[in-house]
């Protein structure tokens, strides 16, 4: 085993980015869907703290917009829970499944 | 020189006639209008002969050659520098005697068909067709340009068409003026393309120009269309033969006669005027006034010529000894006269005694336009008389209708040879300049006189003799005054034609040809006219059963002759069976299955590819972000890996 | 002479027929404004005719030159020639005759007559155009009205056949804006100008590639084999004044176009191509002469016969020879009056008899020997009878076909020709099956034209009989222009 | 390996293995206390890279807010305990291939992309007052804009959530 | 601080309204009718106040940028959202939660705005996001209906799938260039490979912002499920803006990368326009229907957009416009219809030119305009688009294009066929319009046949563009 580094730092990023999309597009409930997409956010955050420390720490940009992605998150997130719960108002359930009357 | 004004006048007044009548004839000048067509007729035919007296006594001999006088040139179109149609007039020979052809039994016509066409409610109708027919016909003669002819070529064309529909409302007429025009029209199609050829070869379109630069050897527009060679035939040849398909068309020749006799469905006044007298001479016309490119630039043409008169000029005779109608006796009968006009063209020469053939076309011309139209007219009383064209219903109607009888008689007499009668004189030039130019036509020639006499008086005795006619109920006579008047003008045209010396006026070259008569060489040809007349009076002068008899002895020849050879029907098989069903039909289910289909495939192929792919819009949110991704990682191979 | 107003006025009278109270406003002012048009246009000419005399050489005449999106170096330049002259006086005599013939039109006549004033200024814009942008704009301008009168006052399958017209239609012109694109660009500066375009050798790499682009893009309006089926299927749907339009005007757009941008711009391509243009178009010679023999219904046979005669037209610019492209623009008028007065011909029957099918009819030269007469007088004008306008334009054609001295261009010129005994039998046929033969019963009550017909007729009787009768000034008129168009050709090796 | 690589490994793991089985799992609780943990391994990354307000930030906002959020509105919509659906085999297939070689590519171009390393010079301590001064700063390098952007987002987020998620008339479905 | 006003004063504009109507709503002192009165009006305030002291410049350092031509684009979005105001007002006029509607829709356009000056990634990806989370939620406004939660939930997880892509796509960009600033990137950029993928991962973002295939699935259920005003505002305003930052990150940020994406959008384009096209072919529901129609006309953008010329930015601008007014126009008649008859098939269409004229005359217009037909100003906007795409002279895609423009053609002409051609017997009744509507039915119908034919807007587009 090496010294851990920028490259493991992305790999666990893309991993878990993958994770969460290989999420998104398997789980039918959605709650777990927009688990997912919170995956997906915080490996991107990982991402951007990892290139500002290993390969530009002069600037705090990647940091910056690490605490915006999280402050989006939570909008993000509140929203589609409140969407996510009138969904299960008029359908009766959560399943991603049921939720498919406009399609062709 | 006469004003060019009086000239003009001829084709116009008959024109005005036309318009006034076509225009307002219907409502306004019902009753007058027969009257009003006469008049600008009598008037056409006054100026014509005054011209003509004229052109041929006073100023249109030069050095003792009558030469073309163009007293009016009008460039009407003009295609590129050269070549242009211009409207004109010309003054020849041959276009004043058909100026006075056309115009004399127009006249005769419009004075006949007062009597005969009174009462029907398209009277004025018939006398603005009249008009424009005259117009046409006329404007044909005095054309000083290939096209100009074209242009009335195609305007006497309709002009017969509308004449011969004039019963629209009975199916046959309509059928008959139908085919009459398409027949017509198809040979006009050879006439146009010869009109193309010559007019690119000769640079021009002008009759004058155009002879003068195609007839003379030296000149370089000749040389050009003689090296230029298609199929082995030269380009004057090509161009003349296409020509001669269009007159051959008009004038019935074989095998574009087929129009003719069904184009007796046309009243009967119509007939002599348009399919005896004028307009199926037109090809005649046609080649005469080619004549010099025909001789000299394309001798083959010529031969061509010759050989379709003389194979007509007996088919048709053949034909007409079968028949019962009598106004298809007559149609055949002008083929056949025709067939005469075009092989004496055919077996002519240019120039001094060669050109014999060239002025006994024209004589006979001249001579066949008198007594085929008395024929007609003549025919046209007695179907007026029996109310019907067939033979079978005719018989002893010498008693009843005197003047018709005797002029039939004489146009009868005339048009087998039998002298002095006018026939006869331009019979023998004929055959006279056959038998110095080509046996084989002659003997055919002569052969057909024989028949011609035959089938003539077959008919004469089978209307006038035979069977005793049963009056029917009423009787009306023989028609009044106007139309016995034409017939006797007519009569004394067809007795005393013949005695004008003709080639001192109308000849090849323009310059006067000595009448030769051989008293000798008429011997044959007087003595089986003779012979046929005696063997019709033998079988046809009183009803008994020898014409079945010798039609059971030869009856395969006479089935066929009766059915005009089958002719007809192979025209309709290749019409209906091959240009219809094997063209027409085709060609339009094609156009709506594969053409059409196509256009209509395309659009039905992009409805289908629309239905087969909306199974991507699924309404599955996941199956979009999986299209997505998948989206994203092919366009991310595609341009690491492929594009890069 | 301002150009300019040969558009206002038709917009003018659009906007008044929009303002208009009432049907019989609608149609007055239509009229109205249609005459006013027709006098225009004869002003037009009599002031070409006088710039002509007074020696004036310039190629266009009463040129102007508007600013218009000038970002794109597209300017509102308008201008005519012979050729445009004789287009505009062609439109104009069909467009009166379209307005009287329409009087009947009961069902939203304000709207009828409204986008038949819009088509006209189509039309209109499109002839005068010298900026190929402006020219593609009218010519596109046209296309929906068309669509709307056969789609909502059409009969028979008229939806089917509205949506294939728009639809082949538009095809052409999407061909048509790519060619035009390419044109723009090979110009230095970048320009739709059609003068400055042709002062220009455009590369010849950008002429194959546009040229046919082009060519069949306005072929298409023009019916040119094999994107001609849209011809019969929307002229027999569309209304009488429609077809009219519709074959009279808006197909020569098509031919047009063919002659002053594709032919005139790209000589080199033109003579490159000019071998599959003659095939082309003599294949929809003949091929639409016998379709049209076998077709039952009278506006098929016209349509078809459209084909066949629009074929002479594309046969003319084929040849490039200058005799024969005068012909293919004299084809046009000629075609142009001719098949907008059979048009109107065969509504009128069809009004009467509720019927289109030949065998159908018959003998009604009996009960309306008005329309007969008119049906027989422009049935021969179709097979070329001389005297009319169709014997001038075909014989100018087959004689500047003929120059050509190789078996190709022959060829082509004698199938031309045949054409001629076709057309005879199909016109004879559908005359002698309508006009001709016994009377029919049920049609022996019927009535003869009315005078909004027979003045329909009168006028494009008219304009028939005055090229058939007196070509030459037509040929002046014509000849001068295609001159420029030839010398173009000719300098080219 | 020194304790720094160590504990490095053992959040890696537990970052990766937890967020799998937060994908994975049949049960929704599970899922969601998976997830916690995943994010309580990326706020242990972000110790272990010595930026400490971040992970702090992230404990608070992920653990404290939008996990909290994430269980409440499975109270909300699920009956606890039931097993999720699982989805169509074909489609887990697919997905974890398009997945799988997305992640392959990306990897792929990462390894072989030699990130310019500008590490050597002035390095910014990832302070609170940095942070702070910045955040507020309207010059160059502030992020004022950005911070008002976000509250306006976070208001309009707010209204959105009130209308939709309030509903004041039942529904009869 | 004047200078600061007058260069952020389209977005403290919008801001403003936000806060009144905030206000508004908390006091609860207005009537539904009335407010929306109020809305109007300060939209038309809003949008006039755009044409008035502008200045160019940057502020907050290199966060917010502004120039004339920004201006004319937030203007044409202004213009937007106030039409959207008085075409929608037969449908508003009575909602509940109508201050709550604007306020998100104005946060969006706020969002919009700030995308469109941003001058680095995290603006531009904050203002991305501000500009699809409320409408989102404006999506779910229709709360008694499952179509319009299902489209809200199918919107939001899309664009947040969406923004989980472009946000590892910025952040290996920021790992790739050290920098999220516009200004620097270009020069950082250094042709590796990681490069196409940065560029593919941010492409998708605006691929799926702007419906291009084959990111596009959400638009059509989105469009029809969602309230009308609602498509309309994502169709016509949201698509306008992306197609705006779209062009300065094509042409500045991915300068170097030219090529690249001029190979992509010409793929992607065709792509678009032609299941654009198939699918709007067999679509039966209006909005549906618009939904595809705006999915192929995204493609006819795209054809500029790959010329990377100023003659693209112009003609892009210049299209949207037209796009504003015509589709508006499409999606104003729909809703009245679906108001009024609760008719959202394009069947119910049949005759209803019989019925209604006017609103039969508008559409037909507005397809028209869509169809790209003279002389309306479609014409006008889809032949500069078309000819700015053929500035690259590949003339074979041209021509496709091109052809495309019949397939497109023929849907449109089945609605103007169902208007004024097909027999009904039942036709919608005569709909009695609100002024609102029938003031912007109007000002669309004048929009769509004068922009076209008075050169001087493109000019000075153009202008703009330099």
């Amino acid at each position: 085993m090496m010294e851990p580094g920028l490259y493991h730092i992305l790999f666990i990023s893309a991993g878990l980015f993958f994770i969460g999309v290989y999420g998104f597009l398997t789980r039918r409930n959605l709650i777990t869907m927009l688990m997912s997409i919170e995956l997906i956010l915080n490996s991107v955050n990982l991402n951007f703290i990892a290139f500002n420390k290993y390969l530009w720490p002069g600037k705090l940009d990647g940091l910056f917009f690490t605490i915006f992605i999280i402050a989006i998150a939570a909008a993000e997130a509140a929203v589609a829970i409140a969407i996510i719960i009138n969904l299960y108002r008029t359908h009766r359930s959560i399943d991603v499944e049921d939720a498919e009357q406009l399609k062709y | 020189m006469p004003n060019v004004i009086y000239i003009l006048l001829i084709p116009i007044l008959p024109f005005a006639a036309f318009l006034l009548l076509g225009l307002f004839g219907r409502k306004y000048i019902k009753n007058g209008a027969g009257i009003i067509g006469t008049l600008c007729m009598l008037i056409a035919a006054a100026l014509a002969l005054y011209i003509a007296y004229g052109y041929f006594f006073d100023y249109g001999k030069l050095d003792g050659v009558y030469r073309k006088i163009i007293p009016l040139k009008y460039n009407w179109l003009e295609f590129s520098p050269g070549i242009s149609i211009d409207m004109g007039i010309v003054l020849d020979p041959i276009s004043v005697m058909m100026l006075v052809v056309v115009t004399f039994i127009s006249l005769m016509v419009h004075i006949y068909s007062l009597g005969y066409i009174k009462g029907e409610e398209r009277f004025p109708t018939y006398y603005a067709f009249l008009g424009l027919f005259t117009f046409s016909m006329l404007g044909l003669v005095i054309s000083t340009n290939i096209f100009q002819m074209y242009f009335f070529w195609e305007l006497v064309g309709v002009s017969s068409f509308l004449l011969i529909g004039y019963y629209y409302d009975k199916p046959s007429a309509v059928a008959a003026c139908k085919k009459a025009f398409i027949v017509t029209r198809f040979a006009d199609l050879g006439f146009l393309i010869g009109i193309l050829v010559l007019s690119y070869y000769g640079g021009t379109l002008d009759f004058n120009e155009l002879i003068q630069r195609l007839a003379s050897p030296e000149s370089n527009e000749f040389k050009t269309a003689i090296a230029s060679s298609f199929l082995g035939l030269s380009a004057i040849t090509w161009g003349t033969v296409l020509v001669f398909i269009g007159g051959a068309g008009k004038s019935a020749m074989f095998p574009l006669h087929i129009w003719l006799p069904d184009a007796m469905e046309g009243p009967t006044p119509v007939s002599a005027l348009i399919h005896a007298a004028t307009m199926v001479v037109a090809g005649v016309f046609l080649v005469a006034r080619l004549f010099p490119v025909f001789a000299i630039s394309a001798p083959e043409a010529l031969n061509l010529v010759g050989y379709v008169g003389a194979v007509s000029a007996l088919f048709a005779a053949v034909i007409a000894c079968t028949q019962t109608d009598i106004k298809r006796v007559l149609a055949y009968s002008t083929m056949s006269q025709i067939g005469y006009m075009m092989f004496a063209l055919g077996v002519s020469g240019y120039g001094g005694e060669e050109g014999l053939g060239y002025t006994a076309s024209m004589f006979h011309l001249f001579t066949h336009a008198m007594f085929k139209a008395l024929l007609f007219l003549g025919a046209g009383a007695v179907i007026h008389y029996v109310h019907s064209n067939d033979m079978k219903d005719m018989g002893g109607l010498r008693k009843f209708m005197p003047v018709t009888h005797i002029t039939f008689l004489i146009a009868c007499l005339a048009i087998a040879g039998v002298p002095p009668f006018a026939g006869f004189f331009s019979k023998e030039e004929i055959l006279l300049a056959a038998y110095q130019h080509n046996t084989s036509i002659y003997w055919i020639a002569l052969i057909t006189s024989g028949l011609t006499a035959f089938y003539m008086f077959r008919l004469y005795f089978n209307i006038f003799w035979n069977k005793e006619h049963h009056a029917h109920g009423e009787h009306h006579g023989e028609g009044g005054f106007v139309m016995m008047m034409p017939l006797i003008l007519l009569a004394i045209g067809a007795a005393g034609a013949g005695f004008i010396h003709f080639g001192e006026f109308v000849s090849s070259d323009g310059a006067p040809l000595a009448s030769v008569f051989h008293l000798q060489f008429s011997i044959a040809p007087v003595a089986l006219g003779f012979a046929g007349i005696l063997v019709a009076w033998i079988l046809y002068k009183k009803q008994n059963d020898k014409p079945d008899k010798i039609a059971a002895s030869v009856k395969s020849l006479y089935i066929a002759a009766y059915h005009k050879f089958y002719i007809d029907e192979l025209y309709l098989f290749i019409t209906k069976k091959i240009l219809f069903n094997l063209i027409g039909r085709p060609v339009a289910w094609i156009d709506r299955h594969i053409v059409d289909g196509l256009m209509n495939a395309i659009g039905d192929l992009t409805r289908g590819i629309a239905e087969l792919i909306k199974g991507f819009q699924s309404g599955k949110v996941q199956q979009y972000a999986l299209y997505f991704l998948c989206g994203a990682v092919g366009l991310l191979l595609l341009f690491i890996y492929i594009w890069h | 002479m301002n150009l300019t107003y040969l558009i206002l006025l038709p917009l003018f009278t659009a906007a008044l027929v929009l303002l208009a109270r009432n049907a019989s406003q609608v149609k007055v002012i239509s009229l109205l404004g249609s005459v006013a048009q027709l006098i225009l246009s004869v002003g037009l000419y009599v002031a070409y005719r006088k710039e002509m005399v007074a020696g004036n050489t310039a190629q266009m005449f009463f040129e102007a030159d508007y600013k218009w999106f000038p970002a794109w170096n597209i300017g509102f330049h308008i201008g005519v020639d012979g050729i445009s002259v004789a287009m505009i006086l062609l439109t104009a005599f069909v467009v009166v005759a379209g307005v009287l013939v329409s009087w009947n039109v009961s069902k939203m006549t304000k709207e009828f007559y409204f986008l038949l004033i819009l088509l006209s200024l189509g039309a209109y814009g499109f002839f005068i155009s010298l900026d190929l942008f402006v020219l593609f704009f009218f010519l596109e301008i046209a296309v929906i009205p068309k669509y709307l009168l056969i789609g909502v006052w059409g009969s028979g399958k008229k939806e089917y056949s509205a949506n294939k017209l728009a639809l082949m239609l538009m095809g052409g012109s999407a061909l048509v804006l790519v060619g035009l694109l390419g044109l723009y660009f090979s110009y230095a500066g970048h320009s739709f100008d059609l003068m400055k375009l042709s002062s220009i050798h455009i590369p010849i790499q950008i002429q194959k590639i546009c040229f046919p682009l082009l060519f069949v893009g306005f072929g298409v309006f023009t019916a040119i084999f094999p994107f001609h089926t849209w011809v019969p299927d929307g002229h027999s749907s569309a209304p009488t004044a429609g077809s009219m339009f519709l074959a009279g005007i808006s197909m020569k757009l098509g031919g047009y176009g063919c002659l002053r941008v594709a032919t005139f711009l790209m000589p080199d391509a033109a003579k490159e191509y000019a071998t599959i243009i003659i095939i082309l178009s003599s294949i929809a010679i003949i091929y639409g002469a016998f379709a049209t023999m076998m077709q039952k219904d009278l506006k098929y046979i016209n349509a078809y016969s459209s084909v066949s005669h629009c074929g002479f037209v594309l046969l003319g610019i084929g040849m490039l020879t200058q005799t024969a492209l005068t012909g293919a623009v004299m084809q046009m008028v000629s075609h142009g009056l001719m098949t907008a007065l059979f048009f109107a011909v065969i509504g009128m029957i069809y009004e009467r008899t509720h019927t289109r099918m030949v065998q159908e009819m018959g003998g009604l030269l009996k009960v309306m020997p008005f329309i007969a007469t008119t049906l027989f007088i422009v049935g021969l004008c179709s097979l070329g009878l001389p005297g009319l306008s169709g014997f001038v334009a075909e014989m100018t054609i087959f004689v500047g076909s003929w120059s050509h001295p190789d078996n190709f261009h022959r060829i082509a010129t004698i199938i031309a020709c045949m054409s001629i005994v076709v057309t005879a039998v199909y016109i004879l046929r559908a005359i002698g099956q309508t006009a001709m033969g016994p009377l029919k019963e049920e049609y022996s009550t019927l009535t003869d034209a009315k005078w909004n017909e027979k003045a329909a007729v009168i006028v494009l009787l008219a304009g028939i009989l005055a090229i058939g009768i007196a070509p030459g000034w037509l040929n002046d008129l014509v000849r001068p222009a295609t001159e420029i168009i030839t010398q173009k050709i000719g300098a080219v090796k | 390996m020194t304790g720094s690589t160590f504990i490095f490994y053992m959040l890696a793991a537990l970052t990766l293995v937890s967020g799998f089985l937060s994908v994975t799992s049949r049960q929704i609780f599970r899922a969601a206390i998976y997830l916690l943990f995943s994010l309580l391994g990326i706020a242990g990354l972000y110790f272990w890279m010595q930026y400490e307000f971040i992970a702090a930030v992230q404990i608070v906002v992920y653990v404290g807010g939008i996990t909290v959020l994430i269980i409440f509105s499975i109270f909300l919509t699920q009956q606890a305990g039931e097993l999720l659906a699982v989805q169509k085999a074909g489609r887990k297939l697919f997905a974890a291939l398009a997945s799988f070689c997305a992640f392959g590519i990306t990897m792929l171009q990462v390894y072989q992309h030699s990130f310019i390393n500008a590490a050597d010079n002035n390095v910014m301590e990832a302070s609170v007052t940095n942070i702070g001064t910045q955040m507020l700063s309207t010059t160059q390098g502030g992020y004022a804009l950005p911070f008002e952007l976000v509250s306006i987002l976070l208001l309009a987020a707010l209204i959105g959530c009130i209308v939709i998620a309030m509903r004041l008339k039942p529904v009869n479905q | 601080m004047n200078e600061f006003f007058s260069i952020l004063k389209p977005e403290l504009l919008i801001t403003a309204i936000i806060f009144i109507l905030l206000f508004v709503k908390i006091t609860k002192t207005m009537k539904t009718s009335a407010l929306l009165l109020l809305i109007q009006g300060l939209l038309l305030l809003n949008f006039v106040g755009g044409f008035f002291f502008n200045t160019e410049g940057n502020l907050f350092g290199d966060m917010y940028f502004s120039n004339h031509l920004l201006m004319m684009q937030k203007s044409i979005l202004n213009l937007a959202v106030f039409l959207i105001s008085l075409l929608f007002a037969n449908c508003l006029r009575h909602h509940e939660h109508l201050p709550e509607y604007f306020i998100l829709m104005l946060s969006a356009l706020l969002g919009m705005f700030f995308m469109i000056s941003s001058q680095n990634m995290l603006m531009f990806y904050l203002s991305l996001e501000l500009a699809t989370i409320p409408v989102a939620a404006m999506a779910n406004f229709d709360l008694e209906k499952k179509a319009s939660s299902e489209a809200a939930m199918k919107m939001i997880l899309s664009s947040a799938f969406s923004s989980g892509i472009l946000l590892f796509g910025i952040s290996m960009l920021y790992g790739a260039t050290g920098t999220i600033s516009f200004n620097e990137i270009p020069f950082a950029l250094d042709g590796s490979v990681l490069n196409i993928l940065i560029l593919v991962f941010i492409f998708t973002a605006f691929a799926f912002k702007l419906s291009i295939v084959p990111f596009h699935l959400w638009t059509a259920d989105v469009y029809e499920g969602a309230p009308m005003a609602t498509s309309a505002f994502l169709s016509v305003v949201s698509k306008g803006s992306v197609a705006f930052i779209f062009i300065t990150m094509l042409y500045k940020v991915f300068q170097p990368m030219s090529e690249t994406w001029y190979n992509m959008l010409i793929i992607l384009s065709i792509a678009t326009m032609v299941i654009g096209n198939l699918f709007a072919m067999r679509q039966q529901n209006i909005k549906r229907f618009l939904a595809f129609s705006s999915i192929a006309q995204v493609g006819f953008i795209m054809v500029a957009i790959s010329s990377g010329s100023a003659k693209g930015i112009s003609s892009v601008v210049y299209f949207v416009l037209i796009y504003v007014f015509s589709n508006l126009a499409a999606f104003g008649v729909a809703s009245v219809i679906a108001t009024q008859s609760g008719k959202e098939r394009i069947d119910a269409y049949k005759g209803l030119y019989k019925t209604n004229p006017f609103l039969s005359w508008v559409l037909a217009l507005a397809l028209f305009s869509l169809a790209g037909i003279p002389p309306t100003a479609g014409f006008f906007g889809k032949l500069f688009l078309i000819s700015a795409g053929a500035f690259k002279a590949n003339y074979g895609y041209i021509a496709f294009v091109a052809l495309n423009m019949i397939v497109s053609l023929y849907y449109y002409l089945v609605i103007v066929r169902a208007m004024f051609m097909d027999r009904n017997e039942q036709p919608i009744e005569k709909i009695h319009l609100h002024p609102a509507n029938k003031i912007g039915l109007i000002i669309c119908a004048g929009g769509i046949v004068c922009i076209g034919l008075i050169s001087w807007i493109f000019d000075h587009i153009q202008s703009l563009v330099g």
